[in-house]
């Protein structure tokens, strides 16, 4: 797709955002120096050591990483939903005013569902192979707000129909397995919203899915975002579809942020070399092979992240001052990175403008 | 470069985070560390180790003959300085018996299951990975086999064949590879299907070869495990034999045997049906422990 | 009705397997070495004797031949003289399966009510306590013979206690409840640590699975989850587990009719064993044969009535 | 010599059918639908589509593993047959998606290639057949202490590499990939096509590339049909079709795509960014 097309686009979200933002103005989600270990045997092993997040009521925010960057972990923890050996072991994590990292279980429950929903990767297994889709709906639906049985029907049913679904009424009976993996995560979307969240979290929402249907499941999670007003966090390895939906991008790595800012500003101009590097390794349809540079090196293993700056190893920019920790900083309005070196790359940033 | 040295746990266990869904078991394994399937199988090795040894050893320590009858000395109570754990009705000394019925049993089993886990698995493995007419073929016969109630088909093949060691290994083969070959064939499609087996026939690998290299290995750790539980099975199936009087030809010793002629005294010389009873128990238990053990670590891996 | 056809389907599939078990059984008496009629009338039996046998059981004819008279009067509904009883076979075997469906109903009833439970708790939470309990516990129960833990409950429940009879059918449905109760419990003692290992296994894979997540996410009580995501799923495979099971139990009853001295059909084939009376044996593996196939077609019902997954048309 | 290494007419692929118990007959489904294709020899072709369209299906059929239900290929001028063909066999090698499950998970990186140039009859003694198993690994820029070790401890990435190495032993001239960069980590992904196209162009490979992602197809091939629902729907060279689609769904499937803004700073190639499709030290 042309560039401007997908400028174009981006621009419109943006306005959207901003029309949003003063409803916004206190963050409805608050992300920050969240650390997450997990506890094997005797050990503890850090598998996100800073993460910084915020989300507005109306804005689209995606976080980008590869395997092993503590994207999905971070992401898990705001709904409480961490798996069993693996939690927060500092750090703070707010929605909507209500403290996650303390909350008791009952808290927590109303939270998720009712504050945060979730969609899930796979839409294969994300939903109960035993049960009616539109059973799933409603009981979500029913977890929150006093609902009786005919009205979470009904809520169910009316929420099939957003989500697409032709003859809502009929398709209710349905089986997970009966359903397309586009269609199974809209069922997972109903799910999520059923109880009225104002924090939708997705985790690699269109991963499992071609590509043409993945832009339509994108498309429909966007158009909720505006018309619900809900804030929206995105998890997704894939920059592409971070470039077409979102307003913010937040990029991590080995379990940190390492930068965050505009999709315009942070595909074009860079200021951390670990995004620059990624960006020059995916292969578009405008770049030959000639362009294609890899970056050296493997992410690291979680437990052998080196002290410092985590890229290092792998940077083209790295100086000995690096093996120092380094935070994030914000550099111009808007955008923060964590790297020392940002310098050379706001002046390569200069070149390529001048 | 970091292929020098051992590698970091690798990445697939510690990266929980990947594009495969979150596999919160892995991560579960993870943290009960090392303490999964060593303890089982540890225990497991003792109790079975002391026991074959027992058994091995039977004809240096046991204090006397096991079939001898000593008709001055019936049903004399254990604590006996010459009958340890006492004798039966016909002056026998238990703990003589009970220790070559463990030799026997604990043999017999053993040799019992071999037969059938080495045919079965062997006929599995072709069938599960050529596939077609032979497939069906064997898919059959496990359907009829399995249909039986294994322990009513076991005793009616040692009825007709007449009984003997030799018989209740045959019966036990006759229906047990069928076991083998459905868990064989089942591992090999699944195997098969891997992309490293196509690999490997795309490289030019003979199809023996492949059989023999790639896909056995992948799935014989797996039969090994199902071998040790069998062999509990096995060991219930013997004693119930010779409980029923179809097993080990008297006055040969075998536990089953001992519990059904200790069971007239119960009320008064307990022992008698307890003991031989608590040893199967033991006995199995050893095995459970061991197939538990294994399996725990295959399920790590 | 999608069920009833689903039914009508598998009992047709289950047509080959039947046809197999008869052949098995028609071999049977192909196994004896020598001369099975000889065999069977004992040592001391005239030639006229034998020879009569011999006709009688079609052995002067061709095995294909035998097979296809064998099969004949299968059909007929005659499995067979008792030699014993000098009764139809068939009659036997069914003038004693009440008590012995009565044991495998009862039995199986106890090892859900003990194994569910059982594997319930153990997979509360995976390494606790309880969990490694109910483990031990069956690992070590899967190890005790049956007829030992009869004698056992025999001596130590029934005799000393006087609670439940020791042996015997009861009359009445109050009176078969009690006293089968021993010997039904035994039978389930035999399978129970089988079902709890599976139970227990699915419990935990299934609260692992994606859709349990979902569940959580949607903000539903842990009791709720526990209930109607978990259980329902990791219930439908150890249906199947308890259904190919059955011939565990099947093979249970047999020995324990005897210890608990119960006029089964199990105690049936033991006395034809001891009366060298093939058509018995033969009956009688036959007909529990076909219960294990009843069973298993019952258990794939189950299983398609709780899984939708499981193609029913 | 024909020009077509590769020529695939009517080609035709079902799964299913036979008939039950009740020779009633099972339901087909045709994964491929009769396509036309050929590769020239030397180039890169690409088949596209999105999952399920037979493309996979269709690779399979070149490298033997699936037999077709109709239609004819030839290789090389001779009916393709790899089964029976040793030569042909020994010709036709491929690289999987799946860098996990490709490699036996019991068998060292050594003793797998040894195995292969072995029974190919490569080598004519163990330490031969070592030493080019050496040289295949550096071939994909992996150290001489991999021999030793098995798929576990390696990266996805590295274990793609063992793949290449693996397909190479036999000395191919025509490689299939199916998908060889879906399943990797984006920052893997380029070194990966950066290595394949450079053993394309040293080795002079012809190339039958599959894959769901037209950009990673602009990279490295030089035709491309587009597949849906088991046919081929468009064919032509990857920038005419990148840039003037003609049929309606190879339209969808750009419009779908979820490509990047063009990178406005290009960073000056540093000598130390690598760029040769070599995974230096970490």
């Amino acid at each position: 797709m042309p560039a401007e097309q997908i400028e174009g686009k981006m621009t419109d979200v943006k306005t959207k955002a901003e029309d949003a933002a003063p409803t916004g103005a206190d963050p409805l989600l608050s992300v920050s120096d969240l650390r997450i270990e997990l506890a094997a045997g005797g050990d503890r092993i850090d598998l996100v050591s800073s993460a910084a997040l915020s989300a507005r009521r109306g804005e689209v925010v995606a976080v980008v990483g590869e395997s092993g960057s503590g994207k999905s972990l971070t992401l898990r923890a705001i709904a409480g939903l961490l798996p069993v050996g693996i939690e927060v072991a500092g750090g703070r994590i707010d929605v909507d005013g209500i403290d996650v990292v303390g909350a008791d279980a009952k808290t927590m429950r109303a939270l998720r569902g009712g504050v945060v929903g979730m969609i899930f990767q796979e839409p294969m297994t994300a939903l109960n192979p035993t049960m009616r889709i539109g059973a799933q709906i409603a009981e979500a639906a029913r977890a929150h707000g006093k609902l009786s049985g005919g009205e979470a029907k009904a809520r169910a049913i009316e929420l099939l129909g957003q989500m697409g679904f032709t003859e809502p009424e009929r398709r209710y009976r349905l089986y997970p397995h009966e359903l397309s993996g586009g269609m199974r995560q809209r069922v997972v979307i109903a799910i999520a919203l059923a109880g009225g969240p104002s924090l939708l979290l997705c985790d690699e929402p269109t991963t499992a899915l071609d590509a043409t249907v993945t832009m339509k499941v994108l498309d429909l999670i966007v158009g909720l975002a505006s018309e619900l007003d809900l804030g929206i966090v995105l998890v997704t390895h894939d920059l592409g579809v971070a470039a077409r939906i979102c307003d913010r991008i937040v990029v991590m790595y080995a379990g940190r942020v390492v930068e965050e800012g505009s999709p315009e500003e942070l595909l074009q101009y860079p200021r951390h070399p670990y995004t620059l590097a990624l960006l020059q390794a995916v292969p578009t349809r405008e770049s030959t092979i000639e362009q294609l540079q890899a970056i050296r090196g493997t992410p690291p293993t979680a437990g052998e992240i080196p002290a410092g700056c985590p890229f290092r190893p792998r940077c083209a920019f790295a100086e000995p001052e690096c093996a120092a920790p380094v935070e994030l900083a914000e550099v111009t309005p808007g955008r923060v990175t964590a790297c020392r070196r940002q310098a050379v790359l706001a002046a390569l940033e200069e070149r390529s403008l001048a | 470069m970091n292929a020098v040295g051992g590698m970091p746990p690798s990445a697939a266990e510690i990266d929980v985070e990947s594009r495969t869904p979150m596999r919160f078991g892995a991560v579960g394994n993870l943290t009960r560390g090392a303490l999964g399937g060593n303890g089982s199988l540890l225990a497991g090795l003792i109790i079975l180790g002391t026991l074959i040894a027992l058994g091995l050893l039977a004809p240096v320590i046991a204090p006397d003959d096991p079939v001898k009858q000593d008709i001055n000395n019936i049903l004399v109570s254990p604590g006996n300085a010459s009958h340890l754990l006492g004798s039966d009705q016909l002056g026998r000394d238990t703990l003589s018996r009970l220790l070559y019925a463990i030799r026997n049993d604990i043999l017999i089993a053993l040799g019992a299951i071999i037969l059938p886990f080495l045919i079965g698995t062997l006929v599995g493995v072709l069938a599960g990975y050529r596939g077609g007419w032979v497939d069906s073929l064997l898919v059959g016969i496990v359907d009829v086999i399995i249909a039986f109630p294994i322990l009513v088909l076991l005793i009616a093949l040692v009825f007709v064949l007449g009984p003997g060691v030799r018989t209740i290994i045959i019966a036990v083969a006759a229906i047990d590879w069928v076991v083998y070959a459905r868990l064989a064939r089942t591992s090999a499609r699944r195997e098969a299907a891997m992309e490293y087996v196509i690999a490997a026939q795309v490289g030019g690998v003979p199809t023996r070869r492949v059989i023999v290299r790639h896909i056995i290995p992948n799935l014989i750790s797996q039969s090994v495990v199902y071998a040790m539980s069998d062999a509990v099975l096995v060991i219930l199936f013997i004693t119930t034999l010779g409980f029923l009087g179809l097993g080990i030809p008297p006055p040969a010793p075998d536990l089953g045997t001992m519990i059904a002629e200790g069971q007239a005294y119960l009320n008064s010389q307990w022992w008698l049906a307890v003991i031989p009873g608590a040893a199967i128990v033991v006995t199995a238990l050893g095995l459970s422990l061991i197939a538990d053990g294994l399996a725990q670590k295959l399920d790590a891996r | 009705m999608v069920y009833a056809r689903f039914l009508v389907r598998r009992l047709l599939q289950a047509i080959p397997v039947v046809f197999g078990v008869t052949i098995v059984v028609f071999l049977l008496i192909h196994l004896v070495p020598g001369d099975p009629a000889r065999t069977a009338l004992g040592t001391h039996a005239t030639p006229q004797a034998v020879a009569q046998l011999h006709h009688l059981w079609g052995l002067d004819k061709s095995l294909p031949e035998q097979y296809w008279l064998f099969l004949k009067r299968l059909l007929g509904g005659d499995l067979g003289t008792s030699l014993r009883f000098q009764q139809p076979a068939g009659h036997l075997v069914l003038e004693r399966m009440p008590v012995t469906l009565w044991l495998l109903c009862y039995a199986t009833v106890l090892t859900c009510l003990i194994a569910v439970p059982a594997a319930l708790l153990a997979a509360s939470r995976q390494g606790a306590l309880r969990d490694r309990i109910v483990r031990l516990l069956s690992v070590t129960a899967l190890g005790i013979p049956g007829f030992w833990l009869g004698l056992m409950l025999i001596e130590y429940i029934a005799v000393e206690t006087g609670i439940f009879p020791s042996s015997g059918y009861g009359s009445g449905f109050l009176g078969h409840l009690e006293s089968l109760f021993l010997p039904s419990l035994t039978i389930a003692a035999g399978i129970v640590p089988l079902v709890v290992r599976s139970l227990r296994a699915e419990t935990l894979k299934v609260a692992d699975a994606d859709f349990v997540t979902t569940a959580r996410a949607k903000g539903l009580t842990e009791r709720r989850i526990r209930l109607r995501h978990v259980l329902r799923n990791a219930l439908a495979p150890s249906i199947t587990v308890l259904a190919v099971n059955v011939s565990f139990l099947v093979g249970g009853t047999l020995v324990i009719e005897q210890v608990f001295s119960l006029g089964g059909v199990g105690s049936l084939m033991l006395q034809g064993i001891d009366a060298r009376d093939f058509p018995i044996v033969q009956a009688v593996t036959l007909i529990l044969a076909l219960v294990v196939v009843g069973v298993n077609i019952f258990g794939d019902l189950v299983q398609a009535l709780i899984d939708p997954r499981v193609e029913v048309r | 010599m024909p020009d077509n290494l590769l020529e695939a007419k009517d080609l035709r692929v079902a799964f299913g059918g036979g008939r039950d118990i009740f020779l009633r007959r099972k339901p087909t489904f045709e994964a491929v639908r009769g396509i036309d294709f050929h590769v020239a020899r030397g180039e890169a072709f690409a088949l596209v589509g999105e999952s399920g369209a037979g493309k996979s299906t269709a690779a399979r059929c070149v490298v033997g593993v699936q037999r077709p239900t109709a239609g004819t290929v030839t290789f090389d001028g001779k009916p393709l047959d790899p089964r029976k063909d040793h030569a042909q066999r020994r010709a036709i090698q491929m690289v999987f998606q799946d860098p996990q499950g490709s490699l036996n998970p019991r068998m060292t990186v050594g003793t797998m290639l040894v195995e292969l140039l072995r029974l190919n009859g490569l080598v004519d003694s163990r330490p031969a057949a070592r030493a080019r198993a050496v040289e295949l690994l550096e071939m994909v820029g992996l150290p001489e202490s991999a021999l030793d070790r098995r798929p576990r401890s390696f990266s996805g990435g590295q274990r793609q590499r063992i793949g290449i190495a693996r397909a190479l032993a036999v000395e191919p001239s025509f490689l299939v990939a199916d998908e060889p960069v879906s399943a990797l980590d984006v920052s893997i992904q380029a070194s990966i096509l950066l290595l394949l196209k450079r053993l394309q162009e040293e080795l002079g490979l012809t190339l039958l590339f599959i894959s769901h992602d037209l950009a990673v197809v602009r990279q490295l091939c030089d035709r491309v049909a587009v597949m849906s629902e088991g046919e081929i729907i468009e064919e032509g060279a990857v920038t005419d079709v990148l840039h003037h689609p003609r049929h309606e769904f190879t339209k969808q499937l750009l419009a779908a795509a979820t490509d990047l803004p063009e990178l406005k700073m290009r960073t000056p190639a540093a000598p130390d960014v690598v760029s040769q499709g070599k995974e230096p030290a970490r």
